[in-house]
């Protein structure tokens, strides 16, 4: 038994793993073939994962509900309208709009989803001038640079800085095409080894934490 | 203007403002507007992975089409699921072995082609530019990108990078230097991010304001202005109450 | 407690206020600061432009009501653009709580131009798998869409007419807010199946995707409501982003003043506990 | 962005052919009308193009041919190419049908960037690969008859016809240097973990690391706790391990120190794995009878509740210090501005390079990136860890050589006006 738990999820990410790495150098209709139905598969399987995601919510909830811990009243509200939302949206057959005329779902979806997540990070807006003006100090020289650079993109990304101090559109320009590429190239190049590297160790077997959950 | 709208204006100014108010500070309000978003959200995305994958990739092609062998996509799927059975959560591993394998076979080569040769080659660029009429020559131009002054300050903002993060190396000597480099090259970087970053936040905000400002408008029946005065309200009362209640302990 | 201490420590909900005061006066009261353009946005612009009636335009909205603000005017300017040069549109989308909005704007601009589903244009909707999607579309576009997002069947819709692959897509642009987004279109679309790829994202994204466009991965980069007011003003259609312009100048100018402000204090406390440490010694 | 440079360095052949025609052309240039006038009367035919090669095109999928004839003197703007396909062996051009046509200084062998090891023929050469789709097809396996004519007004010169096969292929000879990096990388990774199994292999010290010990001292001193987070994502994330790695030392510490620990979290996996090694670290460290299970607890996996509920924390408890390891995301600056606030010291640590700028202007220290992971394969010694960041410090190496001599070497090709740096260069090129 340990081998159908440890070693064959093991053998199957090395044969799937090797075999779609090789398949990019082949160009042979036979293997595109392959390629188009795995992602395909893989789209179908994507579905499945978000079900796995959204479980866990499901159940943090509903214990909460049944031990009526601090705040279920609000868990309450959530199953409410997760549940409220479902059903509106399988009656809509989960169509925001039909021919141009807005559905059920869609209602739900215009007037409470895109307002409710748009705010969620518009706050952010606050919070960002308030760390401006209570944390963001020139600590020291990297924090100073830091902190000229970021005011020059800053002015040179809207009319008004472009009108205050003309050169600071060509400069943030510069900063943003030159500077900050090289840099970012060089984080992307890192990066990049490092996901080779953690994909190499994943199909060798070598990385195994996504195996996670399920006693051995 | 049609009454459905009317309400969903209505309910749209209500909840932004429910979330605003958690400026002022964490309130019932706000927790409610919290919870109803998590709540549609998830409830949005499973109508939409149903009628999505269920009805338009899954049971279509196999019904119209005759494609069974889409049901080996279903049995991995459902393998997943095994996850909450835990006699049988091990076979859930085949099915991420499955998707690890074959995500990790995909990113190898097309990582290796976009993000590193793309990015060598484009890094490595000849010094000197051969200009018609004046010959080998060193361009000065900061604003062209591909001039000489800029291909040498990428060259030196990629190494110098590319060195700070070697751990198997002592910074020190010329290697401080050059580690040091890497750092301001760095700053300057979230410098521009953070300035960038500042920019998407306040888009975001003046995107719920404009809402807000059209909202306020009298063929919706001003819900901004009603609803604006009704938070603050509450916020007061709330404030008085829990005022009053340390008094009383 | 000094001056400088008390000042560092106000409230910041007197901060809260003046931004929001920021933003607001300007939206109520605009301006109208000219627009500079940058060579990114008119990257993509020009592209477009030369682009003959009838070529494949791909638009992917990859992103969520929460880069609304920032993201939708630039598909608003871009879906009109394309409609304006009659190319045939396939729009789509990555993130499935963006597609009721990506549904909704190309209705909109549809109608607006007079364009027909189906014939014009086509809105595939939403499917799971994120790069899977992208690699099923390079290999066959009717597998990873067999309908479109009103349900019907994509194979033989006249605006997809001699289009098998992401091969036969002559320009891609995806507005991405994230993962999966532009990058992933160059790495899983792009790479491979050789269209001309350009990216509008939200100003988070945008420095990173710098490397990007220097290499010529991408042709364009259209970034944040900048970005959007910019490909307003090159289309000579004032839009919501050029709205939104005089209030981004007015935030941008509150918090680098704000950041000066703080500095000033900042550097008074350390002169002062400078000097309490010499006369203490 | 056109990349004027690499074009004039590798169309030096071009450039002075180019030349020569433009000199010729501009000297003929009175005498031109006079020459098509005396052209139009004789009908006197162009020679056909030169040394036509026909193959299946190498290194794709099928359904294609690809075309090689030599330069001609009449190539220019002027003068037209056409291609000419039948199916099935025909000697007879008259029979074939135009399936392309292009002005006659255009499709050079130079223009398709071959690398130096698939190039059918030498730069100057002409090339056309004609495809299936668009009107036309092409069936793998079955015989086609190809040719191409020069055409000027109504000169027509048409090279023999000559017989080809598409086919598909089982390998992308192209991007074999693709391949070749990737064996390469592969191998480097495997020797250096080989080697950090044998014996130790050196890594620098973090200095974020001395500020996490210095930042628990000030914790004992003010008799405040200590609070960490792990990040945004599960453990099957590289940050999130990492995380998890730092909290093991962190917890050693406190537990020496006797310092509260509060750790909440967004994961319940992740929870469970932090507990483990949280006790583990405090059994290390001889004081099991200070550990408290609930050090580690479970918030919501809800980012803003998450936020809210962790600000508050900050807010009452006020800890002395506040770690930030794992991903992060828009929360980011919500957390570090409140931390900042209640003046603890703050220590983050985060791969997720979008919100770097906040951790770095607000926090005290920041692991930057890969420092991240370095720091913990620092603490934990694992030689899978320690073996991978010495393998993609190798990398980097190789990167980093490679820049200097490319560089080095384009810029030579200009100067000397020389093909061989191409050589090298075309190693390191993307090429389908």
């Amino acid at each position: 038994m340990i081998i159908l738990r440890r070693q064959v999820p093991l053998l199957i990410t090395l044969i799937t793993g090797l075999v779609f790495a090789a398949q990019y150098y082949v160009p042979h209709p036979a293997s595109e073939q392959m390629l188009t139905s795995v992602t395909k598969w893989l789209q179908i399987i994507g579905g499945f994962a978000l079900v796995l995601g959204v479980s866990s919510l499901f159940h943090v909830h509903a214990v909460k509900i049944r031990r009526k811990e601090a705040g279920w009243g609000y868990s309450f509200v959530l199953y409410v309208s997760m549940l409220g939302t479902i059903a509106v949206g399988l009656w809509s057959n989960g169509k925001e709009a039909v021919d141009g005329t807005m559905t059920a779902f869609g209602w739900i979806y215009n007037f409470m989803m895109v307002p409710l997540q748009g705010t969620m990070f518009a706050i952010l807006a606050f919070f960002i001038a308030s760390a401006a003006y209570r944390s963001f100090r020139a600590r020291s020289r990297e924090a100073a640079v830091l902190l000229i650079a970021a005011v020059i993109v800053m002015m040179g990304r809207v009319p008004l800085g472009e009108y205050l101090i003309p050169i600071s559109g060509d400069l943030s320009q510069w900063i943003l095409n030159v500077l900050n590429a090289s840099v970012r190239r060089a984080i992307l190049i890192g990066v990049s080894l490092g996901t080779v590297a953690l994909s190499i160790k994943i199909i060798f077997g070598m990385e195994r934490s996504y195996l996670g959950g399920g006693k051995e | 203007m049609p009454i459905d709208v009317i309400i969903g204006a209505w309910v749209a100014t209500g909840l932004t403002l429910f979330i605003f108010s958690f400026l002022y500070q964490d309130n019932p309000l706000f927790k409610l507007a919290e919870n109803l978003y998590v709540g549609v959200s998830v409830g949005y995305t499973i109508v939409k992975t149903y009628d999505t994958v269920v009805v338009q990739l899954v049971w279509k092609p196999i019904v119209e089409n005759g494609e069974w062998a889409l049901l080996i996509p279903v049995a991995i799927g459902a393998l997943m699921l095994t996850r909450y059975v835990p006699k049988a959560a091990w076979l859930s591993r085949y099915a991420f072995a499955f998707i690890v394998g074959v995500g990790s076979g995909l990113a190898i080569p097309r990582t290796i082609s976009s993000f590193i040769l793309k990015q060598i080659e484009d890094t490595v660029r000849p010094l000197l530019v051969m200009v018609p009429g004046e010959g080998l020559t060193f361009t000065m131009d900061l604003l062209n990108p591909a001039s000489s002054l800029n291909t040498i300050i990428i060259l030196i903002g990629v190494s110098s990078v590319l060195f700070y993060f070697f751990f198997s190396v002592e910074h020190t000597g010329p290697g401080k230097v050059v580690a040091r480099t890497g750092i301001m090259f760095l700053m300057i970087a979230f410098g521009a991010a953070f300035g960038y970053t500042v920019m998407a936040r306040m888009s975001l905000l003046i995107g719920r304001l404009t809402d807000l400002i059209e909202f306020s408008d009298s063929s919706y029946g001003r819900p901004s202005l009603w609803l604006l005065g009704l938070t603050i309200l509450t916020l007061v009362v709330m404030a008085r109450r829990a005022r009053i209640k340390p008094e009383e302990e | 407690m000094t001056f400088a201490e008390r000042m560092l420590k106000i409230d910041r909900r007197i901060i809260f206020l003046v931004i929001g005061l920021c933003t607001l006066l300007p939206l109520l009261y605009p301006v109208g600061l000219p627009i500079k353009i940058s060579p990114e946005v008119r990257g993509v612009y020009d592209y477009i432009e030369s682009l003959p009636e009838g070529s494949v335009f791909l638009l992917s909205l990859d992103f969520d009501p929460a880069s609304k603000p920032e993201l939708y005017p630039q598909s608003i300017s871009l879906l009109r653009h394309a409609f304006k040069k009659n190319l045939r549109v396939i729009a789509m989308t990555l993130w499935v709580s963006g597609t009721g909005m990506a549904d909704q704007v190309v209705t909109q601009v549809a109608r607006e131009m007079g364009k027909e589903s189906g014939k014009d244009y086509v809105f595939l909707g939403w499917s799971p798998g994120g790069t899977a999607v992208i690699i099923n579309m390079g290999q066959d576009l009717y597998g990873a869409f067999p309908a479109d997002y009103n349900g019907r069947p994509t194979k033989g819709m006249p605006v997809l007419q001699g289009i098998v692959n992401l091969r036969d897509v002559n320009y891609a642009i995806s507005l991405g807010a994230g993962n999966p987004g532009v990058e992933a279109w160059y790495v899983f679309g792009k790479d491979k199946y050789k269209f001309e790829l350009a990216g509008g994202c939200t100003g988070v994204m945008a420095p990173g995707l710098y490397p990007l466009l220097r290499s010529g991965q991408i042709n364009g980069l259209i970034g944040g409501l900048r970005g959007a007011a910019e490909y307003e003003t090159l289309l000579g259609r004032k839009g919501k982003a050029i709205a939104g312009m005089d209030a981004q100048s007015a935030t941008h100018l509150a918090i680098i003043v704000l950041v000066i402000i703080c500095n000033v204090f900042y550097f008074s406390l350390r002169r002062q506990s400078a000097q309490q440490s010499r006369s203490g010694a | 962005m056109k990349r004027e440079t690499f074009n004039v360095k590798r169309d030096y052949a071009r450039s002075a052919c180019g030349a020569v025609l433009l000199l010729a052309a501009v000297l003929c240039w009175p005498v031109m009308p006079v020459y098509a006038q005396y052209a139009d009367q004789t009908k006197k035919t162009l020679s056909p193009p030169q040394d036509v090669r026909a193959f299946d095109t190498p290194s794709d999928g099928g359904g294609s041919v690809t075309l090689v004839w030599s330069p001609a003197p009449y190539d220019s703007a002027a003068t037209r190419y056409q291609i000419l396909l039948r199916e099935g062996t025909v000697s007879d051009p008259m029979a074939m049908t135009v399936v392309a046509e292009f002005p006659a200084n255009q499709h050079y062998v130079r223009e398709f960037k071959w690398p130096w090891w698939t190039k059918p023929a030498a730069g100057d050469q002409h090339q056309f690969t004609l495809r299936s789709g668009k009107g036309v097809e092409l069936k793998n396996g079955t015989v086609y008859s190809i040719t191409v004519a020069a055409v000027l007004s109504d000169d027509r010169g048409v090279a023999q016809p000559l017989t080809v096969t598409p086919q598909p292929n089982w390998m992308n000879w192209n991007q074999i240097n693709n391949l070749f990096l990737a064996l390469l990388f592969g191998s480097i990774v495997f020797y250096a973990i080989r080697t950090a199994r044998k014996r130790e292999i050196f890594l620098r010290r973090i200095p974020g690391l001395d500020a996490v010990d210095e930042a628990i001292g000030r914790a004992t001193e003010l008799g405040k706790p200590i609070l960490y987070l792990t990040g945004a994502h599960d453990m099957s994330d590289p940050s999130t391990i990492a995380a998890a790695v730092i909290l093991g030392r962190v917890a050693k510490r406190t537990a020496a120190y006797e310092t509260d620990l509060l750790v909440p979290h967004r994961d319940p996996i992740t929870m469970a794995v932090c507990q483990e090694i949280t006790k583990q670290a405090y059994l290390e460290a001889g004081k099991p009878d200070l550990f408290k299970e609930d050090a580690n607890f479970f918030i919501t996996s809800d980012q803003f509740s998450y936020t809210a509920a962790v600000d508050g924390i900050m807010l009452r408890k006020k800890p002395a210090a506040n770690f930030f390891m794992g991903a992060y995301f828009a929360e980011a600056l919500l957390l570090t501005e409140t931390g900042a606030s209640t003046g603890a010291i703050q220590i983050a640590g985060t791969d997720s390079d979008h919100q770097l700028p906040f951790f770095v202007t607000t926090c005290d220290y920041t692991l930057i990136g890969e420092e991240l992971y370095a720091a913990s394969a620092y603490l934990s010694r694992e030689p899978v860890q320690v073996g991978t960041l010495r393998g993609q410090d190798i990398g980097k190496a190789l990167i980093l050589g490679v820049l200097a001599a490319g560089t080095v070497l384009a810029t030579l090709g200009v100067m000397l006006d020389a093909p061989w740096p191409q050589l090298f260069l075309d190693l390191f090129k993307d090429v389908k």
